[in-house]
């Protein structure tokens, strides 16, 4: 349940029988096949989900960059984002386990989102925690999961954020974890989530594999994704990290790598490249965190990056040296959605777009060329960007970005 | 109880010695909860004394984290309100030296204040903690498999540690967790978060039957706040009860009327005192088990 | 160029040579794989679109009407429909005929995002015109091309909607005819439009061949798609035309099939069933007009198929009787909108609900059996509802569907 | 003129036997176009017979259609004016009935309005125009290619039907165009749409010397606006001019101004005559070619 010191089971006493029911069922059906779990689940990925997405070459970036990039794209998964290997997997594994409902918490929705679609697909009554103040930021995510059915439940302490719905969904857990099954919307929380989240998004950097070679007769030199809890982070790293492959885990660097302590406010969400050593929601990992203690408000114009945690596999394998760290602040991010927006056709998820910016900082006309990329470089286009679209041009409207398009077409 | 009292006490196994937070399990028990610093540091210390006066035998005193995954709103309000006042471990410390009262202390609190506290982790939290004077320590987010090194410290420095036993508590994790505690088992009534209830659940039963072979006294919590519920928990077989959200109610309520501080403690006095009262009513209730 | 007596070429005559250079790059290119394009465009419909698209059981409408119902997942293309399949072909056939810059028109935006997208993967420069009323009615989409880097032109003539929008995209090529292209989105428009664009959405159908035949081993029985211009709708029937294949074309029956001459208002969208011959946007076919040739405004609660004529291929397939024409109104078909995301985890688009609809009122619980399907049936979910949200919610609020889920959420 | 003149005209094939419209060219023609029924039957009806007695030879009168797609904004709002006042296909023959005027008049109309009318697609449109007295069709939405129905009935009642030759045109298309036009050809001064220009384009020159060989009169449109513009297009060799948004642009001012539609009717009449002027002097300015 470890990864070195990091990981674990830090929950409440009551969540001890269903962690423990959950391990054995991760064994059982997951890593074991049981009852031809593994098989049912990569066939509904195909058929419901849309597997294998394809690995594209970025022309665009490739001329631009004068290197190989590609592109795995999971934002044409269904539902726009990688999240749905995850939560048909949990949700599958609950119907196995014999559990008669769902709960989750969701940010930006997009977990939820994906728990909804995996549970109406499954026909799971689902619940779904959310801050307040999430959803009034994302109205379209909200609509979805209730069209889909799901309950969503406004979390109203704190700042009504993911960090909040986190807690509360524990708490209907602690209360219903007998015929309910909690599904954890990344690689954080205790032993076996981070491991087990991990194994359903590895299909990417299998498929990664298999596209390489099948493509180019290679592996991929450097595999680049953002993170924020880190799934899709892992999802595109787990084949690899045995091999040489670089990888590299771009956090949201914020408006600043600075903390306010007197607030309790970082503005950025950093755990792997600022973190310090600590516990939360379940496991033991880099955290963003006061000299007390108590957790940090953390901030990122991608509120799918916005957790002031990381998942235990990714604070391992940063501490090993396996996994480099990188930050990429809102502007940089918001300047690389513009890009690959304009210069690929493709509109990313605000938190794919940190990946991108990388990228511009490292080999852009302005880079600082600090990184030798080895080649090819796989990019994981973790999302679509439909769900940013208000928020993405909110935010250009606030700044000066060089490669911002205008928006003047609509009435008044 | 000032600090001095225990500062100079070596580390040593509490397990395999007398446990000051067992001893107080005599009579039937009544262990009343508040957050520390809840709405102010000098409000608050009023509050714990109110709940000395009134015939509390341990008290569960709060050290607020900013996510308390295991309490319900009331405990989640407090902990907002201690926390805007400006506590810190640091503080709450300051706070149990500056409180004026003879009843053990068992520091309640998340396992990351105390992993973060110091220059070792765990250790000196812990080693901070038995020189103030707290003779224990409840960690709802510790599980027994993750408790080794915390147990540890406490050995060290002669504190007890709490564990909690839910519902679903059972088999080999008992004994796991039976293993481990000291100072007194927490007996959680009922599946799901802190939280006073109008009825009591009827897990408790079954959960104190399961533990009748263990030799460590178990306070009942969870949705426990009239003296009735405290009575017929013992009678059931508890050795005492702890009581958080029925008083931080009182708290909470009186922060939001701005009552006088002293008019809220006499009613956390008064709450205080039924409590005790129905769990001395409930053990006379029962026939009085034999304490070997 | 005729499909019987449809179709045509009925255009200004300053576009026939580009008609002709078309019909003759349309010859080459697609029809002879002249310098692989062939290739390329299914490649990068494979690696940019995301193809082949599954084709998925729907379990739990399968059990609803006790028959095999399938799912041709077009929503999970690229861009969020089927429409990137014409798109992507023409926006390249434009790259290998020289041309420069690329125009179109778009309704409900989906055909613009897809261009927007296709020409932004394709470095094209790219206009859109749009309606000014579609413009505020689908600001996601607007935000998605302005974001893709195409203009977005208003066209603020007659009620600002599709087919305003049509006729100032052909004003804009009779102007620009020599370096510019004009990407039609539909299966309609002058010859060779309705046979090329049928042959680049082709791979639907392809696609549900050799699906159904791996996955069942036999040939659907039935084919059902919503029909507008009719581009899914030709896609998902092409490779059936000469099997024993049952073909349903959903129109839109908007409130009512009657009209209202005075005003020249037809309240639905269904040229096939009711429509008459006529000529428009260069082709005849089966129109909604009034007595005087004059065209109607059609309805739709979906703006995508709010379109007063039709595919003349489609016109001609229904006089044929090869093709059974059938509507479903607003209501039924938001119910099925509602349905589909309750029951199978999908929210189709306003316009793929209309195909579930028909489902329903054959064979539901108050369906009125009035078609045996040959089994099994596949549905082409053409496209996902991401942009309906705010209408669909809106649509419903102001009727009483019984599966209509709460939207009670939201602040204030 | 009434519609009785050529009521009684028995059907034949128009381009072998003289033609009203192609005679109207015998000086350099002036050419003006209208929205029948904008903004109202009657005011309309006073603007055409204004430019009847400004000097037009021949004028091509628009029967509206919902999609005009080769025009530009100026017409499509008279389209749009026209309907709104109740302008229909047989509202437009009743116009051309009530017309007291001289001058030779085409229909300009798109071809869903022709396959629409009466009982025979085409052929009904046709005989209505022949007994209204139209002389011609102008289909801007017409090829060549898709004409022999429309051409056949126009034969047939012994209306010319007018092709525009656009810039792009050439070669086979351009054979296959001047095959089957009768009355004039329409030459399209530049690519795009109609409306009036403050310059002429340059591609009428080589349009025109395009079509030298072709024995039918040519009237170049699209763009024209002011007497100079007419005076230099015939002098580059067309036979006459087009004009029509600079004339619907007086119609919507005065319209939008409420002037007085005698007021229009003068402004109409005076550019008319502007135009006219243009067009002889433009004449004078070159080598008068021998017509054959």
């Amino acid at each position: 349940t470890k990864f070195g010191d990091y990981g674990g089971q830090y929950v409440p006493e009551a969540l001890m029988p269903a962690i423990e029911e959950l391990t054995d069922a991760y064994r059982r059906y997951v890593l074991n096949n049981e009852d031809g779990f593994m098989d049912e689940f990569r066939e509904r990925l195909a058929d419901f989900g849309g597997r294998p997405t394809p690995l594209q070459r970025a022309d665009q970036l490739s001329a631009r960059y004068d290197t190989e990039v590609y592109l795995k794209r999971e934002d044409l998964l269904h539902g726009g984002a990688h999240k749905l290997n995850n939560a048909l997997g949990q949700v599958l594994l609950a119907k196995y386990m014999g559990k008669e409902r769902i709960i989750a918490e969701t940010g930006a929705g997009q977990h939820g989102t994906a728990t909804a679609m995996a549970a109406a697909h499954l026909d799971m009554p689902c619940e779904i925690y959310m801050g307040r103040r999430d959803i009034n930021r994302q109205r379209p995510n909200v609509f979805r999961m209730r069209l889909n059915g799901a309950a969503v439940t406004p979390v109203d302490v704190g700042r009504g954020t993911l960090k909040e719905a986190i807690s509360e969904t524990m708490r209907d857990w602690a209360t219903t974890v007998e015929t309910t099954h909690y599904v954890i919307g990344s690689i954080v929380g205790p032993a076996p989530f981070p491991a087990m989240v991990r194994d359903f998004h590895a299909v990417i950097s299998e498929e990664i594999e298999s596209q390489t070679a099948e493509k180019l007769d290679r592996s991929p030199g450097s595999v680049v994704a953002c993170a924020g809890g880190g799934s899709n982070t892992m999802g595109a790293f787990a084949e690899f990290l045995d091999d040489d492959v670089e990888l590299y885990a771009v956090e949201a660097g914020g408006s600043s790598l600075t903390v306010d302590e007197e607030a309790g406010v970082a503005p950025h969400s950093a755990s792997l490249s600022t973190g310090e050593e600590g516990v939360l929601h379940g496991a033991r990992t880099k955290l963003l965190q006061d000299g007390h203690g108590q957790i940090m408000e953390s901030h990122s114009v991608s509120s799918g990056l916005d957790y002031a945690g990381v998942g235990p596999q990714l604070s391992h394998l940063v501490d090993e040296g396996r996994v480099t760290p990188v930050t990429v602040d809102d502007d940089d991010a918001l300047e690389a959605f513009h890009r690959l927006s304009q210069d690929e056709g493709i509109i990313p998820a605000l938190e794919t777009a940190h990946a991108f910016g990388f990228l511009e900082a490292a080999l852009g006309p302005d880079g600082d060329g600090s990184v030798e990329f080895a080649e090819p470089i796989v990019v994981n286009v973790s999302g679509r960007g439909d769900k940013d679209l208000e928020a993405a041009i909110e935010e250009t409207e606030k700044r000066d970005l060089e490669n911002a398009p205008e928006m003047e077409v609509f009435d008044q | 109880m000032s600090s001095e009292d225990r500062a100079e006490r070596t580390p040593q196994n509490a397990r395999e010695t007398s446990s000051t937070l067992a001893d107080a399990f005599e009579e039937p028990a009544f262990v009343p909860y508040l957050a520390a610093g809840d709405p102010t540091f000098d409000a608050s210390l009023e509050y714990v004394e109110a709940l000395a006066r009134g015939g509390a035998d341990v008290i569960e005193l709060g050290l607020p984290f900013s996510e308390p995954i295991a309490e319900g709103p009331t405990i989640q309000q407090a902990v907002v309100r201690s926390l805007a006042g400006g506590m810190t471990p640091e503080r709450f410390f300051e706070f149990v030296e500056a409180l004026d009262i003879d009843v053990p202390l068992a520091c309640m609190t998340y396992y990351n204040l105390i992993y973060q506290y110091g220059d070792e982790p765990v250790r000196s939290f812990v080693e901070r903690a038995a020189a103030v004077g707290i003779e224990g320590l409840v960690v709802p987010d510790l599980p027994a498999e993750e408790a080794d090194p915390l147990r540890a410290a406490c050995d060290e420095f002669g504190l007890d540690l709490v564990f909690i036993v839910a519902p679903t508590t059972a088999g080999e994790r008992l004994d796991h967790i039976m293993e481990r505690v000291s100072g007194y088992v927490y007996v959680q009534a009922r599946l799901g978060v802190t939280g006073a209830r109008e009825s009591l659940s009827d897990h408790t039963g079954a959960t104190l039957s399961r533990l009748e072979g263990y030799d460590v006294p178990k306070a009942v919590g969870f949705g426990i706040s009239t003296g009735e519920h405290a009575a017929s928990v013992v009678e059931a077989g508890a050795d005492g009860v702890i009581v958080g959200s029925a008083l931080v109610d009182i708290v909470a309520e009186g922060h939001e009327d701005d009552a006088p501080t002293a008019e809220i403690a006499a009613e956390l006095e008064s709450l205080a005192r039924e409590l005790k009262t129905g769990a001395i009513e409930g053990g006379q209730r029962r026939p009085r088990p034999e304490r070997t």
